[in-house]
């Protein structure tokens, strides 16, 4: 065997643009930390947000239409790769004009956290470019090592400060399971590279240590993406972290989680169907009905919405579960669109409450009461995206539902999409709950504690998405859907 | 043609009027156009009756506009004209025409009259469409039509709760027997593919015979059938809502719960006669119901204080005769029984209504007494009346009665006959005894009310005048062969009905008895008997009523004082069906609504997503916020993936 | 030769044993050096898993996995720290305001 | 033969090591433990012929990692009563170790005489030693096909670096301490109305 | 002209919808009225273009707009119309401005929220009856519920929450039973075909096998039941009329109910025609245990307007009935009942509607709909006493009336169906008008017992000019049904007829219908369907 020094091509520098783009607002942000002058909210703000857009751009203009791996395989170009890197800049764009308008602005708007946030971001991007283990563990670990110390010490309290330590230990436990997984893989193949998997599994599908890797893997998975019963640490972490880290990490880490089992599953370990297959349709099951039973019990905004995010983990494993028996493009597909759906909703959502909590420290349920009368606009906003979280037409969230419940009928897996349906149903119930607190009920002396500042940035932002919700409910979806298409029909052909 | 359909729109003309335009027209107004229109209405049959007699009285199907026309299914708006029809749109033209004008006096202390004579001119066109209809379901529509107009005069007063009630009783009791009609259409639409009654009895006499199907059919058809005419007509069981009806206005009772719409269940059997012979089964039944009802309701009659509860037990039992009739094959007896009845009991219960007025609306014949020198006209007009109902020969009421009764006798046997002598006897007796208890003797009411006597004006009496009339001479259209020698008139309505009312050829076994001749000797016994029973109940009625209540009256009702108080409770009919069926009804739907809908139905949907929530909140509860738990629920859940990899 | 099935059941057995750590230890160093020992336990898998299938890769793995031990060793210590500063703690059973 | 019994003996003292681990009392004890059972196993990984491996987990992982934990227990010092008790009430033991017991047993269940198949791209023993030894061989595959996640890991490690310096400064406006307690109280206010 | 021509549907359901959007975007609250009321006109004329155009003749689709939505699977955009359709679409037109008028008082500034949520009720409805796309239909059909959820829940009575949570929740765990189901039969489909639709005219040819047919009609039916609300499924219904506002009640019993029989005579029905052969006992008797129950209850309550609530699950029970009357030994569908059931669909909603408008008069007079609150209101109100009647008339279904045409001609069919069923449900007769008769005694007739009661004036013009078109209509349908009859007589025949064909195909297909198995990709069911079904005069692509 020879080892060749890799060679810096054009086309890897263009497609790894996107990270080095991060790693560098991580590092401006960082040196801007350490001069007094250039510490300031707006000029972080201005500093990360053109990074983000540049990126942004990167991702999205300098993609090769088909797949090429660059320095031995560690880094992909792609559109599955571009769409995981687009989808995660954009919720990272979103969030960070979301911090623009809230209390929590001076805190975030500093250059350490900024930076941290930055090289999270790469490290997500890291992470959906790669088909490498090593590299994917070493992006996932930048990611959740800095999502660690964001949900805790961005502005820290006692309660973050649980938050970040439970989802610390809970996290390298959760690492540890994934790592498991990889490595028995590695003991029975050799290989530590999904897509040189994809030879190799078929033949050692009944290897009892690849079957035993395959669940590790599979719970370590579940884990990141928050599903049951590996979610306890999201309801915690959700409700101590500063909204826009939530809404960050219920979104982003989803994007990077999911293009990561997109690989996993449809690459990886496809050979090895029948095992993996049990285990996600158990955990697709029991995050829907957990996530929405317990949603119903909730009066911390935010630990509903944590709990809804876990349910909708198992809508979109749901879409996974299809992976494999079919066709891979249409439930990839199905559930790319379900991601972009649901990360607008939920960014939607965590926005509104954002900058409903200028007053209150964590948003209750009786504390908006009557919000419709104050703040009418804010209130239809969270109305439609509660609405499209469960899933309700003519909303985006209803078009998602039906591809991925399409795709999964399509697998045969009747009794899963019969347990989607009745937890949408119940889901519908907290959901409502909050559009019947808004709009229904007289409102409570705590209103009056909200005293959120008026922001047309804010406005615009979050009525673009319902917009878009919308318009991804009636008229968009085929437009965004063939896009996802041509980037599932990327991996499907590897 | 276009006189039927004057004939027709005429009523409704003018309940357009009186009840849309007319609001607030004074009462004369009001009258003349109801009245009004009535009268040109009876012109419109006199002149249709000329005409269609003129052309040799041959049937006539006319076709206004289709009505519902679904799959197979055709009920047009068709009219059928002939004799039979003719006769009833005379009955409730005439009739109504002298009831109209009646009402414009007795109505006269109401403020506002446009919505009586709406109602009763609305009453008048269903009822034309019930008569004229040629297939069941337009009669249907006059039949639930004339039930809507009942429901709505009964209740005229409704500031009286119990006349609303009274209304509703009647509206729903009938309803009982509008299932049964409904029944009987289905079954005649699944059997025989038509509802019209020209198409139906075209089938019936043409060649082809039946199928044993269809024969079997006509059985249950018929039930179904004459469960919608005891509804209407007031048989047993069905009977009760038409003693309370009688809480509407004495015009209303007159026209509707007397001479008209109670008719239509005798009118209707007549009309599907055909099939009725077709099923001698339901015959027996409708003979003995008939029978049974003729004689229970006079019962209940005999000691009735209140004077139209009296006369309304009365047409009850007179209902109980023409259905008789139509048992027992006679149906042109129970059609000439309808139009004596017709005219006798409207001038009774028109004559009630002249004392009611003159009581000031006091109907108990306890205050009444001796009124004979205060009404002479009503007390000669109602004498009339009283001959007529209780038979006195020569008067109309003996021919009809008569006949009915001897039918019975051949037809049915003499258990049947006896039930209705019985009754008839009855009847002379509680006839004579209301005749008594209110033109004889003293009067017995306040002298408020005494010093206020006096005769109503002519648009009152004058009616009562003509219908007296009819009632005494009207007998004479139908003179048995019996009295032949003594009284030269033939069987004139007889023959008129001939071509309408014949045996269908697969029935007419069972009906040889009608035809076949029978010794005088036994037509004489009949008749004798039923002429003595009247004389000798109305003598004893005389005896205990003619100067008031007379000690041995009261000592009778003291001697049978069980009888007495069944009889003066109407058997307790209504509060056994109010204990057996209505109260166990509402019974059973509180418990529906209170335990079913609420706490099992409703609480099984609530329910589910209780214990959703009650589940969620006690794993809630459970966990913690231990990390230690967290780790250990993870562990579990990895083992559970696991598991399924080692099975 | 040592079969490979006893590599990677030591491993598995030094797993559990670091699972039990986390799950009963209510010392949050204690826990953390219970994570610790499943790094070891799959740096253990990495290492012979990499010598039986004559490839490097497997040890180029366990020199990341211990990097990122460090790392998260420094973020968790630094966390425990700022913990006991505030709150004069590190017991787990303090932990527990998030619940539900 | 013999490493089979080598194997065994360190096998036994490796599972012994991290059970007093997790069952020490006093965190340094447990954590000389750890710096015990770390030696041990890269014993294991120089017996597997993984030098580089068996070097930088003595040197890294117990020259640095673990002596950071023991730094920093020192610096706590704790009190006793927070060293050693456990984190879960005894039904959840029992439960817990019931769990993991069945765990275990799953797992050695799934063992079988399955042998591995040999993916590999590098060849036998003989080739690392042609490359230069195991230290070298690591180091070029590190460096040629591993080059971007070791570039990324210098990135890892800076996060962490930052991360821990922003959780361990001391907070700068000591006046933000008491903003929660505003907030809180900014809704009592609401609720009972301003005093 | 052409393109309204072409385009009349699209025109005729998106007309409320940016009327909605216009009067969110419009401060002015009169100003809004104004819109509300000149865009539900706007679709009423809409609406009559279509109607004087309507070929009665035809079987098929008229006025159809197709185009393909999302290419990707096959779901498109058709909108077409047929006799099963038209009646209810001119019932939503012809009751939206009605309703507008009788909230016209109301001057609370949120009201002009409430005319756009409305008027976007309206669209929902006018587009699930005209969606000839699965898909498409579903999402009207789901988006219809957002409006009604608000409507109820804000403008609602006390206990709104509770009645609006429970409407929305049980209609929507039904629907997505349906969809499940609808996904699974477009499958089957694509099976069939070999392309990728949602087509209604596309999944008409699934054909499943017997057993799987069992399944997705119980799916569709239970969706469909929950919303009409057949018997079991119904509790909603007391609640979500008692708590909603006026024109809520009156859109709910006059149009929302009706899509659920719609629904079943348009989906359940005609995809399933085996297994609505096997269920269509347990659904008449399911229907006549609600028209008998229903009554019961209504003859209970104390609240006008519950008792109208209960009354509507009597009622509709009888529209199921005649929806399922299955004659012929399973072969084919009365026509009669089905004629009536579309009938008693319509006539429904305008008596029911009327009734709602009225007990809503008198609330707002009162605020109270007790029973026990009212007596002897026909001395002070007598038009209202006059409509009432007649709306009660209609609603006991008496010779004349709308109801009677209906009621009769379901009651004939099902009789050649079932004559048990048939007599069963002719119970219904008598108990509605014990229930309705009660309801009007208790508010019109008897003494006036309350002083409140004395002074109350009669109908206002406006309120005169919203309840008499009603009333006048259903005197008008049931004296010239043939109007409305001679519009559907052709779908419903073909309805029909479709059932009969399809049915025996269904069996042809199937060839073991005892062997169950979900995996339709073993069976040697994937014979290419040659017997088309003569279903319309559209291609499918």
């Amino acid at each position: 065997m020879a080892f060749e020094l890799p060679t810096l091509t054009l086309d890897f520098l263009l497609a790894a643009s996107p990270i080095f783009l991060m790693f560098l607002s991580g590092l401006v942000l960082m040196l801007a930390a350490v001069s007094p002058t250039l510490e300031k909210p707006g000029i972080g703000f201005g500093l990360i947000g053109t990074f983000l857009i540049a990126s942004l751009g990167a991702s999205l203009f300098l993609v090769p239409l088909s797949e090429k791996n660059h320095l031995a395989g560690t880094v992909i170009s792609g559109l599955i790769s571009a769409f995981g890197q687009s989808t995660i800049l954009m919720i990272s764009l979103i969030v960070v004009l979301l911090f623009q308008e809230t209390s929590l602005k001076s805190k975030f708007f500093r250059g350490e956290i900024l930076s941290l946030y930055s090289f999270c971001v790469a490290g997500m991007l890291v992470m959906v470019a790669s088909s490498d283990i090593i590299t994917l563990f070493v992006g996932l670990e930048i990611a959740s090592i800095c999502l660690y110390v964001l949900a805790g010490y961005t502005d820290p309290n006692r309660k973050s400060q649980e938050g970040a330590i439970k989802y610390f230990v809970l996290g390298s436990f959760g690492t540890a399971l994934l790592l498991m997984g990889f490595a028995l893989i590695y003991s029975a193949t050799g290989l530590i590279n999904l897509k040189d998997l994809v030879v190799q599994i078929p033949k050692l599908a009944d290897h009892r240590w690849v079957q035993l890797g395959s669940i590790f893997l599979v719970s370590g998975l579940a884990f990141k993406l928050a599903m049951a019963p590996f979610h306890l640490w999201a309801p915690d972490t959700y409700e101590a972290s500063p909204t826009g880290i939530t809404a960050f990490m219920a979104t982003s880490v989803k994007v990077m989680m999911i293009v990561f089992a997109f690989r996993l599953f449809s690459q990886g370990l496809i050979g090895a169907f029948a095992v993996w297959l049990p285990a996600l349709v158990f955990l697709a099951m029991s995050s829907m009905i957990i996530g929405n039973m317990m949603a119903l019990v909730q009066s911390s905004l935010k630990r509903m919405l944590a709990y809804s995010s876990i349910a909708h983990g198992g809508y979109m494993s749901l879409g996974l579960c299809a992976l494999g028996t079919n066709s891979l493009e249409l439930p990839l597909s199905s559930v790319m669109f379900y991601l972009v759906s649901y990360s607008l909703v939920s960014l939607c959502a965590f926005g509104i409450i954002m900058w409903l909590e200028s007053g209150v420290e964590n948003l209750t349920l009786q504390d908006i009461q009557g919000l419709s009368t104050k703040h009418p606009w804010a209130a239809l906003c969270l109305a439609a995206s509660m609405f499209a979280l469960a899933g309700m037409p003519p909303t985006g969230g209803f078009i998602a539902k039906l591809f991925v419940f399409k795709a999964a009928l399509d697998s045969q897996l009747y009794s899963l999409v019969l347990v989607g349906a009745l937890g949408s149903a119940l889901s519908l119930f907290y959901y409502l709950r909050v559009i019947v607190k808004m709009y229904m009920t007289k409102p409570h002396a705590t209103l009056s504690a909200l005293s959120p500042k008026p922001s047309l940035i804010l406005a615009c932002l979050l009525g673009t998405i319902v917009v878009t919700v919308l318009l991804l409910g009636t008229i968009l979806p085929e437009a965004l859907f063939q896009q996802l298409l041509k980037a599932a029909e990327n991996i499907a052909l590897n | 043609m276009i006189l039927l359909w004057i004939l027709m729109l005429l009523p409704l003309v003018g309940a357009f009027f009186n009840g849309i335009i007319l609001r607030k027209a004074p009462k004369s107004i009001s009258h003349a156009v109801g009245a009004g229109t009535l009268i040109a209405a009876f012109g419109c049959a006199v002149a249709l009756f000329m005409d269609f007699m003129g052309q040799g009285g041959a049937s006539k199907v006319v076709l206004a506009f289709d009505w519902i026309d679904a799959g197979q299914f055709q009920a047009p708006f068709r009219y059928i004209v002939d004799r039979l029809s003719l006769l009833m749109v005379l009955i409730i033209t005439g009739i109504g025409s002298l009831i109209h004008i009646y009402a414009g006096g007795y109505m006269h202390e109401e403020k506002a009259t446009w919505r009586f004579f709406s109602y009763l001119n609305l009453f008048v066109f269903m009822m034309l469409q019930l008569v004229l209809g040629d297939n069941l379901l337009v009669m249907f529509i006059g039949w639930e039509g004339v039930g809507l107009c009942s429901y709505l005069l009964i209740g005229y007063w409704y500031e009286e709760d119990q006349n609303a009630q009274a209304g509703m009783k009647a509206f729903i009791v009938n309803r009982i027997g509008d299932i049964g009609f409904l029944i009987g259409i289905f079954l005649t639409y699944k059997f025989f593919g038509t509802i019209s009654f020209s198409e139906l009895r075209d089938l019936v006499f043409s060649g082809t015979s039946l199928t044993n199907g269809q024969l079997q059919a006509v059985t249950w058809i018929t039930l179904a059938f004459f469960i919608g005419a005891c509804g209407k007509s007031a048989q047993l069981p069905l009977y009760v809502w038409l003693p309370d009806a009688m809480a509407g206005p004495t015009p209303v009772s007159a026209l509707i719960h007397a001479a008209t719409m109670v008719t239509a269940g005798v009118y209707m059997m007549t009309r599907m006669h055909f099939f009725y012979y077709l099923a001698p089964d339901t015959q027996a039944l409708v003979a003995l119901v008939g029978a049974l009802t003729a004689l229970f309701a006079a019962s209940i009659a005999l000691v009735q204080t209140d004077i139209k509860k009296v006369l309304a037990y009365s047409t009850v039992s007179q209902l109980g005769y023409m259905v008789l009739g139509c048992g027992v094959g006679a149906y042109s007896a129970g059609v000439f029984h309808l139009l004596t009845h017709a005219c006798f009991k409207a001038l009774l219960f028109l004559g009630a209504g002249s004392v009611i007025v003159a009581m000031h609306h006091q109907q108990d014949m306890r205050h009444m007494g001796g009124l004979k020198k205060h009404l002479p006209m009503t007390h000669g007009a109602m004498l009339m009346g009283l001959l007529a109902i209780i038979g006195f020969p020569g008067f109309s009421g003996f021919f009809s009665k008569d006949e009915i009764l001897w039918k019975a006798w051949t037809g049915a046997g003499p258990w049947i006959w006896g039930i209705a002598a019985l009754a008839a006897v009855f009847t002379s007796f509680y006839m004579v005894r209301m005749f008594m208890l209110t033109f004889y003797g003293k009067f017995r009411g306040d002298h408020h009310t005494e010093s206020h006597l006096h005769e109503t004006s002519w648009i009152m009496w004058a009616p009562l005048i003509v219908l007296a009339a009819l009632s005494a001479g009207i007998g004479f259209l139908n003179v048995p062969p019996l009295l032949h020698h003594f009284i030269p008139l033939g069987e004139t309505f007889h023959h008129y009905l001939e071509p309408v009312i014949a045996f269908p050829p697969q029935g007419l076994l069972h009906w040889e008895h009608l035809v076949a001749e029978h010794p005088h000797s036994q037509e004489w016994m009949v008749m004798g008997i039923s002429v003595a029973g009247m004389v000798c109940a109305s003598l004893f009625a005389i005896a205990l009523y003619g100067k008031g209540f007379s000690p041995l009256a009261e000592s009778l009702a003291r001697r049978f004082p069980n009888a007495h108080k069944l009889l003066e409770n109407k058997y307790y009919i209504d509060e056994f069906y109010d204990a057996a069926i209505v109260q166990p009804l509402k019974d059973v739907s509180l418990f529906l609504w209170k335990i079913v809908d609420v706490s099992i139905i409703d609480a099984a949907v609530n329910g589910i997503a209780q214990s959703c929530a009650l589940l969620a909140g006690v794993t809630s509860f459970k966990m913690t916020g231990s990390l230690h738990r967290h780790a250990v629920v993870m562990i579990v859940g990895l083992l559970c993936m696991l598991t399924a990899l080692v099975f | 030769m040592v079969p490979l099935d006893h590599y990677l059941v030591l491993a598995m057995i030094l797993f559990c044993i670091g699972t039990l750590g986390i799950v009963l230890r209510r010392n949050i160093i204690m826990v953390m050096m219970s994570i610790e020992l499943l790094l070891n336990a799959i740096n253990l898998v990495f290492v012979s898993a990499s010598t039986y299938n004559q490839n490097l890769d497997g040890q180029v793995m366990v020199f990341f996995v211990i990097t990122v031990a460090a790392c998260e060793a420094a973020i968790g210590l630094a966390m425990v720290i700022a913990l006991f500063r505030k709150y004069g703690t590190i017991d787990t059973q303090f932990l527990r305001t998030l619940r539900g | 033969m013999g490493q089979i019994t080598i194997f065994y003996i360190l096998a036994f003292l490796a599972t012994a090591c991290s059970l007093l681990v997790i069952s020490s009392k006093n965190p340094v004890t447990s954590a000389i433990y750890l710096v015990c059972d770390l030696f041990i196993l890269a014993g294991i990984y120089a017996s597997l012929q993984a030098e580089f491996v068996a070097a930088i987990q003595i040197i890294v992982y117990t020259g640095a990692v673990v002596v950071l934990f023991v730094f920093v227990i020192m610096l706590l010092n704790l009190a006793p009563n927070e060293q050693s008790s456990l984190g879960l009430k005894l039904p959840d033991i029992g439960f817990t170790l019931l769990t993991v017991l069945s765990f275990l047993i799953v797992t050695v269940l799934l063992v079988n005489e399955q042998s591995s198949v040999s993916g590999g791209a590098l060849g036998p023993p003989e080739a690392i030693a042609q490359l230069g030894g195991n230290t070298r061989a690591v180091g070029m595959t590190l460096f040629t096909k591993f080059v971007w996640p070791f570039e990324l890991a210098s990135f890892l490690i800076l996060a962490a670096i930052i991360g821990a310096v922003h959780i361990a400064k001391k907070d700068p406006k000591p006046a933000d301490k008491a903003y929660g307690n505003l907030k809180a109280s900014n809704r009592e206010k609401a609720i009972y109305g301003s005093p | 002209m052409d393109f309204v021509n072409n385009h009349i549907l699209s025109i005729m359901t998106f007309i409320p919808l940016v009327t909605a959007l216009a009067i969110a975007a419009i401060g002015n609250l009169r100003f809004a009225k104004m819109v509300a009321m000149a865009g539900s006109i706007a679709a009423f004329f809409a609406s009559l273009h279509v109607w004087y155009w309507f070929d009665s003749q035809t079987t098929g689709l008229q006025f159809v707009e197709s185009f393909v939505w999302i290419p990707t699977f096959g779901i498109k955009y058709i909108l077409g119309i047929d006799g099963l359709s038209l009646l209810l679409v001119m019932l939503t037109t012809f009751l939206t401005p009605l309703i507008l008028l009788s909230v016209w008082h109301e001057e609370e500034p949120k009201q002009k929220w409430f005319l756009a949520l409305f008027m976007s009720l309206e669209c929902g409805m006018l587009g699930s009856l005209l969606a000839f796309d699965f898909v498409l239909f579903y999402i009207f059909w789901e988006a219809m519920l957002i409006p009604m959820y608000f409507m109820i829940g804000v403008w609602g009575g006390k206990n709104r929450v509770y009645a609006t949570t429970k409407f929305i929740i049980y209609t929507f765990a039904g629907s997505l039973l349906m969809l499940i189901a609808g996904v699974v039969l477009y499958i089957l489909a694509y099976e069939k075909t070999g392309y990728y639709s949602t087509s209604l005219l596309d999944l008409y040819q699934a054909a499943p096998g017997i057993r799987d047919q069992m399944w997705l009609f119980v799916a569709f039916a239970v969706a469909f039941a929950i919303k009409v609300p057949v018997f079991p499924f119904h509790t909603w219904l007391p609640d979500a009329h008692t708590e909603a506002p006026t024109a809520g009640s009156v859109i709910l019993a006059g149009v929302l109910l009706k899509l659920g029989t719609y629904g079943l005579l348009r989906f359940a029905i005609p995809l399933f025609p085996a297994a609505t052969a096997t269920f269509a006992p347990l659904i008449m008797t399911l229907g006549v245990i609600g028209i008998i129950y229903g009554a019961l209850n209504a003859w209970m309550q104390k609240d006008a307007k519950k008792m109208v609530a209960y009354s509507s699950v009597s009622h509709l029970g009888f529209v199921v009935i005649g929806c399922l009357a299955v004659v012929a030994g399973g072969k084919s569908l009365s026509p009669e009942a089905l004629t009536g059931a579309v009938y008693q669909m319509i006539n429904h909603g305008i008596s029911t509607g009327a009734l709602f408008f009225l007990v809503g008069i008198i609330y707002e007079r009162r605020h109270t709909r007790m029973l026990e609150d009212f007596g002897g209101l026909a001395k002070t109100m007598p038009w209202f006493a006059v409509m009432l009647i007649t709306a009660t008339l209609s609603s006991v279904g008496l010779p004349g009336t709308g109801g009677f045409v209906g009621e009769f001609l379901i009651l004939l069919g099902s009789f050649q169906a079932n004559p048990l069923i048939a007599i069963g449900a002719s119970l219904g007769v008598l108990l509605g008008a014990i229930y309705m008769l009660t309801l009007c005694k208790k508010i019109l007739f008897g003494p006036i017992k309350h002083e409140e009661n004395r002074n109350l004036k009669d109908l206002s013009p406006r309120e005169f000019a919203y309840v008499f078109p009603l009333a006048f209509l259903g005197i008008v349908m049931g004296v010239f049904p043939d109007i409305f009859l001679s519009k559907v007589r052709a779908s419903i025949e073909h309805l029909a007829s479709t059932f009969t064909n399809y049915r025996l195909e269904a069996q042809v297909l199937s060839p073991n219908p005892d062997k169950f198995t979900w995996d339709h990709r073993d069976q040697n069911t994937k014979v290419i369907h040659t017997i088309s079904t003569p279903l319309n005069t559209m291609n499918t692509p």
